[in-house]
């Protein structure tokens, strides 16, 4: 947005959310949101403890492995079962019924096969990022124009040509849309899995902070995660800009 | 004569509309032939068959005799829709199909650089399909499909978006890759006068389920030259001719 | 027998006959086969107790999809369509999305109590953020040149709208709005665990506390069986509104 | 050769895991080595207990044991189901509570057979009885005046009686002596790692009858690198008034539960519902390994 | 002369490139004007300003005297890219911009197919653009600009794709409409033959940044006929003019 013709940056507006925060927490209107200040001072006071970093690092551990896998196996897929009738009459079913399952019901089967160590909560995070993925990249295929398609096969291109050089560079627009959110929800799924599963990490301290009403921990750990998925999310929207120029000409 | 391509009692149905019916015709190497018809009669039906982007429901092709599978190298197709790589610019999309054939980076934009200038596109190597007009789109199809050396060129109107001065020259260039490259060359357009000035055989098809109706074999008017030629006898005449037939099968 | 049935009839022969085995070696004392499970669906449809189980469940559930459905499409469109709409609301979303929901239930119970109120609220936050971002994405992408069209035919801003970016953007749209309905299916499960166990959730606790697996399986398998079925229904609408967009598939 | 001991929590350290972090120490200091994980509830640590997964987990899986059969022990009780009925200042005995709503855990859960004991001993009923799991939930939920009664755990209680000191009720109760959360294994596993078992149960008994002579050892011999030491100063400041109150409210058996809380239990579980057939007729011996507790009772 | 649109001092920049510089031009009403230029010197960009989708960089363009603000209801397009939407069937597309005008749907669906009829795609009205050939798309962007019923006309290369048999009935349509109705088009082709035909007036562009560079008012031929008409010498004359000063300025 420009204001006075000066370009604001993407996420300027926290700045805004922020301030309106602080004024909620100040007026005292319930103990759960206490002011940004005193969040903002208590991640100052926790954020070099033990506890905390080895939180942040078994998180982001799980939540980088998750991602990585929902997006080598989602894109793929998706493109494949968005190319292939046979495919997709196979798949896509499955596909909808891991999107709709509780997620909590298939803890214990998870758990059954992979332990509670985190593996388990890897697979969890890749479950909640992934569907969106292989959806958007669906959709992203079928609306392919066909004389790519055609142009690539008549000159010759082998499938895996086609697949690196046409289908996904034309369905990148929907694909990256996908990533992105897949991210964010990925998010909550390391989340997620670290208090279905065993409880570690932000989770273990999500549970201890809200078991114990110590509202602005509650808070500075939630900020921390907010963070870690803006910029994530601003990463990915900069990539999807950069691509904004043929996504609307295809 | 040397056959370069024989369609083969060819029929194409699209689910209830027949679009070819037992449609046969031969292609003599290294001469130009037209395919002339009304729109939507499935000329270029029969482009993607030769292609071997499309299966035919009945019939097949042969390429020096044996019978095609799918696409291959020997044949090159000009798209009517251009068929451009949105995401790619002017010079990674002429060099695209090299690329698709595994050519060093270096050497397949050299190559593309040459093909660029010659369709008048020097200087708009970084432009993106979207920066171009549409007659400038269509010369960056044209020079991708130029730039594989093909023997077989299938060329799917594409000079309809093009202004008379680049469609002479491209004409210029198209019979000197006749005569001397002995290539192949199957063209369609809807300009009657181009067909019978380009052509060394020109095949009439028939409107939906179409067939060959005639086969007309002009000769003699390139030497005259471009400057001429509208003003012989002989082709007005050839030109009223297959108009009149065109009609009549129309009406 | 069509193909698309008979292959949807095989693969579900497979992963039921793996369940059923992997309930039989058994994988674990808390997993039950696949007979068990249905036969416990079979004793709760008898008795009626499914049924009135989903009848508490679907209030939420409906309710809060629909309205994530309507205003998540029409926020996801603002977004898309206004650089300031964005530039205010899209933070929100993310938030939204990012929100470990489990952890934030006891704010929701505090603000708006345990009642149905709370749990819409949960099934919006679960639905909406996805429905929203991808709606968004999709109407920044509309291709210009039909856009350009309709502006020449004198198309209000709400013909665009209406007319020609919800249909360009309806694939991704109806990607996110699948999304967006199972996450809400996801909501009213974890509302129902959380918040007050009720309906369906009601059985899925209390079968698990006292380690009735088979009814616990049955509860989840049944509101699988809904949501798929709902996206199933989902599909047949995007392909009778939007029929020309179905382009079939590259491989035929 | 001994494996290491993996043990099931059914909830995140906090203080009322200290007492059982301080035993583990003692037992490590013995040659026990072992490892913890921690799940969200209670189902979960059965489960994985059931699996194979884990050696021992926490919770009081009867139903467990009954329907599935499964050869599951349970080795030693933790705390007693000490649950607190906390209302607003609208009732000042059980008695009113009859014909009023109450906020309970889960269906067959807990607190709903604690209130279902309540209704037979005080001979009231209750009215309508919802259900909100986690007892930090059901604070917010009459904090925030969504219920007038509901029933709360000891920790919880306090954290109530503390930051809203007089806006709450806390109602009489009588005693419990069923268990809240308790030790269990899978028998064969039992059997085969006895000595384990046995350093085990020995820390576990001696941290609680060292607890019920003075409950302040447990922050003197909390670690200070370990899960609880690590909390924030806030709650570990905490733990001297936690174990003292919950010492005198008799939260915990200094004798390991046993034959006693067994026995209590059946009638308890039954009454609930976790339990089929009558309380009389169930065999202990199904439900209890009563072995390495009653070693570690003679020492 | 009553000038319908006029086109003043109009400079239109993308980025770097200089599309259209300082160009006037007016439009007499009731007549057909057809811009002739090469490819890429902006033709599409100049149209595309009349009809107010682009805002040229300076000047403006006056319909009847008023200067526009945007699209409006006295012109309609035809696109050069055809611009159909993907979802919607033949006679939907037909029929769109009615509905934009919020005609009845029994209504504007009699519109259209009336002029579905006239571009020869009856049969046609359930398929959906990926089904049709070139040509028939082309024609649907055809009909849709003519159902309704504009004063303006703004045609993108029309009849690039379509057959000759086609062409020749679209173009005496058009001249029907100027002659009957006083419609007034604007029309860009590439065929000097086609502008030379139809066009009371035909203004040659310069390439790129383009400007007219010459005026001319061709009369006459349309009484001759078409079928006589190549064979006039006037006709050849003013072709051999117009092509010798198109190629000038290219060089
Ligand atoms: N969106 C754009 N961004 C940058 N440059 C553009 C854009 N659109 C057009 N141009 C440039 O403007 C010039 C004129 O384009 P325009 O489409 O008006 O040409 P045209 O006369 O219609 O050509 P043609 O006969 O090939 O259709 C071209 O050189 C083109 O590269
Ligand atoms: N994918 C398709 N599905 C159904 N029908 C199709 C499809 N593609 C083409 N057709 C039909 O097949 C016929 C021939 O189409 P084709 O594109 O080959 O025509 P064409 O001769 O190239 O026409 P033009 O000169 O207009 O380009 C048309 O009637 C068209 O409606
Ligand atoms: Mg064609
Ligand atoms: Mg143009």
């Amino acid at each position: 947005m420009t204001i006075f013709g000066y370009k604001l940056p993407g996420m300027s507006s926290l700045i805004l959310w922020a301030l309106i925060w602080e004024i909620v927490g100040q007026t005292g209107w319930t103990f759960f949101i206490p002011p940004l200040s005193e969040v903002i001072g208590t991640l100052i006071d926790v954020i070099g403890t033990p506890a905390f970093l080895k939180a942040i690092y078994e998180t982001a551990y799980a939540f980088l492995a998750g991602v990585f896998f929902a997006v080598v196996i989602g894109i793929p897929v998706g493109i494949l079962i968005g190319k292939s009738r046979l495919l997709d009459e196979l798949i896509l079913p499955w596909v909808n019924i891991f999107l709709s399952a509780p997620l909590t019901a298939l803890v214990p089967v998870l758990m059954v096969l992979f332990g509670f160590g985190m593996k388990s909560i890897i697979i969890t995070t890749t479950l909640f990022a992934i569907w969106i993925i292989i959806l958007n990249s669906r959709a992203g295929v079928k609306q392919i124009n066909r004389s790519l398609v055609d142009m690539a096969r008549s000159f010759g291109a082998s499938p895996l040509d086609a697949f690196f050089k046409i289908y996904f560079w034309a369905a990148l627009p929907e694909i990256l849309g996908g990533v992105r959110i897949g991210v964010i929800r990925a998010v909550k799924g390391v989340i997620i899995g670290q208090l279905l599963i065993s409880i570690v990490g932000f989770g273990a301290l999500f549970e201890l902070y809200s078991n114990n009403f110590m509202m602005s921990h509650f808070w500075a750990v939630l900020i921390v995660l907010f963070a870690l998925a803006f910029s994530l999310s601003e990463f990915l929207a900069y990539l999807e800009r950069r691509v904004s120029y043929y996504a609307s000409s295809r | 004569m040397d056959t370069a391509v024989s369609v083969l009692n060819v029929t194409k149905n699209y689910g209830d509309v027949e679009a070819l019916r037992d449609l046969s015709l031969d292609f003599p190497r290294g001469q130009l032939t037209s395919l002339l018809g009304p729109s939507g009669c499935g000329k270029t039906t029969l482009l993607k068959i030769i292609a071997g982007l499309l299966e035919p429901t009945a019939g097949n092709i042969e390429i020096d005799g044996k019978q095609i599978t799918g696409p291959g190298e020997d044949r090159a197709f000009v798209f009517q829709d251009f068929a451009l790589l949105p995401w790619a610019n002017v010079l990674r999309n002429v060099s695209f199909g090299l690329e698709l054939r595994g050519v060093a980076k270096s050497e397949r934009e050299a190559i593309a650089e040459k093909y660029i200038n010659n369709v008048g596109l020097t200087g708009f190597e970084k432009s993106y399909p979207h920066e171009l007009s549409g007659g400038m789109r269509q010369r960056v199809g044209l020079a991708r499909a130029l730039s594989v050396d093909s023997k077989v060129l299938l060329l799917d109107e594409p000079f309809s978006a093009v202004d008379e001065q680049n469609r002479r020259k491209f004409q210029e260039d198209m019979l000197e890759l006749v005569r001397n490259e002995n290539k192949t060359f199957i063209f369609v357009t809807h300009s009657i006068e181009e067909a019978v000035y380009v052509s060394d055989q020109i095949a009439i098809l028939l409107p939906r389920p179409s067939r060959v109706s005639e086969i007309i074999r002009p000769k003699g008017f390139r030497s005259a030259g471009v400057e001429n030629i509208r003003r012989s006898k002989e082709y007005l005449d050839i030109v009223d001719q297959i108009w009149a037939s065109l009609r009549n099968y129309v009406e | 027998m069509n193909r698309s049935l008979f292959l949807k009839l095989l693969s579900a022969f497979i992963v039921f006959g793996t369940w059923e085995l992997a309930g039989r070696i058994p994988v674990s004392y808390a997993f039950p086969t696949f007979f068990e499970s249905m036969q416990a669906l079979f004793a709760m449809t008898m008795d009626g107790s499914i049924f009135v189980a989903y009848a508490e469940t679907l209030k939420p559930l409906t309710l809060g999809v629909a309205i994530s459905a309507v205003s998540g499409i029409g926020l996801g469109l603002w977004i898309g369509l206004s650089s300031r709409f964005e530039w205010l609301f899209s933070p929100i979303f993310i938030v939204m999305q990012a929100a470990p929901l489990a952890a934030l239930i006891p704010i929701l119970v505090m603000a708006y109590g345990i009642g149905l109120t709370s749990k819409v609220f949960v099934v919006c936050i679960m639905a909406m953020p996805v429905i929203v971002l991808n709606t968004a994405s999709a109407v920044r992408n509309t291709p210009t040149s039909i856009k350009d069209m309709g502006r020449s035919f004198l198309a209000t801003d709400r013909d665009v709208i209406l007319k020609i970016i919800i249909p360009a953007a309806s694939p991704v749209i109806f990607s996110g709005l699948r999304l967006g309905i199972s996450a809400g299916f996801i909501g009213a499960i974890l509302s129902e665990l959380k918040i007050t166990p009720t309906g369906v959730g009601d059985i899925i606790t209390y079968s698990r506390s006292i380690a009735d697996y088979p009814s616990m399986y049955a509860a989840i398998f049944s509101i699988i069986v809904l949501a798929v079925l709902f996206l199933n229904g989902l599909e047949r609408v995007e392909n009778y509104l939007f029929e020309g967009n179905n382009r079939g598939y590259v491989s035929d | 050769y001994a494996a290491k001991l993996k043990i099931a929590l059914a909830e995140t350290p906090s203080d009322e895991l200290a007492a059982f972090f301080v035993a583990l120490d003692r037992a490590r200091a013995n040659g026990l080595d072992y490892e913890w994980t921690a799940f969200s509830d209670e189902e979960l640590a059965i489960q994985a207990v059931l699996s194979g997964q884990m050696n021992i987990g926490f919770g009081t899986p009867y139903s467990a044991m009954q329907r599935s059969k499964a050869p599951i022990r349970i080795i030693f009780q933790l705390s007693k189901l000490k649950f607190f009925p906390v209302t607003s200042k609208k009732y000042n005995d059980l008695k009113d509570l009859d014909g009023e709503p109450i906020l309970l855990h889960s269906r067959g859960g807990g607190t709903d057979s604690i209130a279902n004991v309540i209704e037979d001993k005080i001979g009231i009923k209750f009215g309508k009885r919802s259900y909100v799991p986690g007892s930090s939930n059901r604070v917010v939920a009459l904090v925030g005046g969504q219920t007038d009664a509901t029933i709360i755990d000891l920790s919880n209680k306090n954290k109530v009686v503390k930051k809203f000191p007089d806006k709450f009720n806390v109602l009489p109760m009588f005693e419990v002596d069923s268990s809240d959360e308790a030790l269990f294994a899978n028998l064969d596993w039992i059997k085969e790692n006895e000595e384990q078992v046995g350093i085990f149960v020995d820390a576990l008994v001696s941290v609680w009858r060292d607890m019920h002579r003075d409950p302040t050892i447990i922050s003197k011999e909390t670690n200070p690198d370990g899960p609880i030491g690590q909390l924030p100063k806030e709650i570990l400041a905490e733990l001297d008034g936690f174990y003292t109150d919950a010492v005198a409210g008799g939260l915990y058996d200094p004798n390991g539960g046993g034959r006693k809380a067994a026995a209590a239990d059946m009638e308890w579980y039954s009454a609930a519902g976790q339990l089929t057939g009558d309380p009389s007729t169930l065999n202990i011996e199904d439900f209890w390994y009563l072995a390495p507790l009653d070693a570690a009772m003679k020492k």
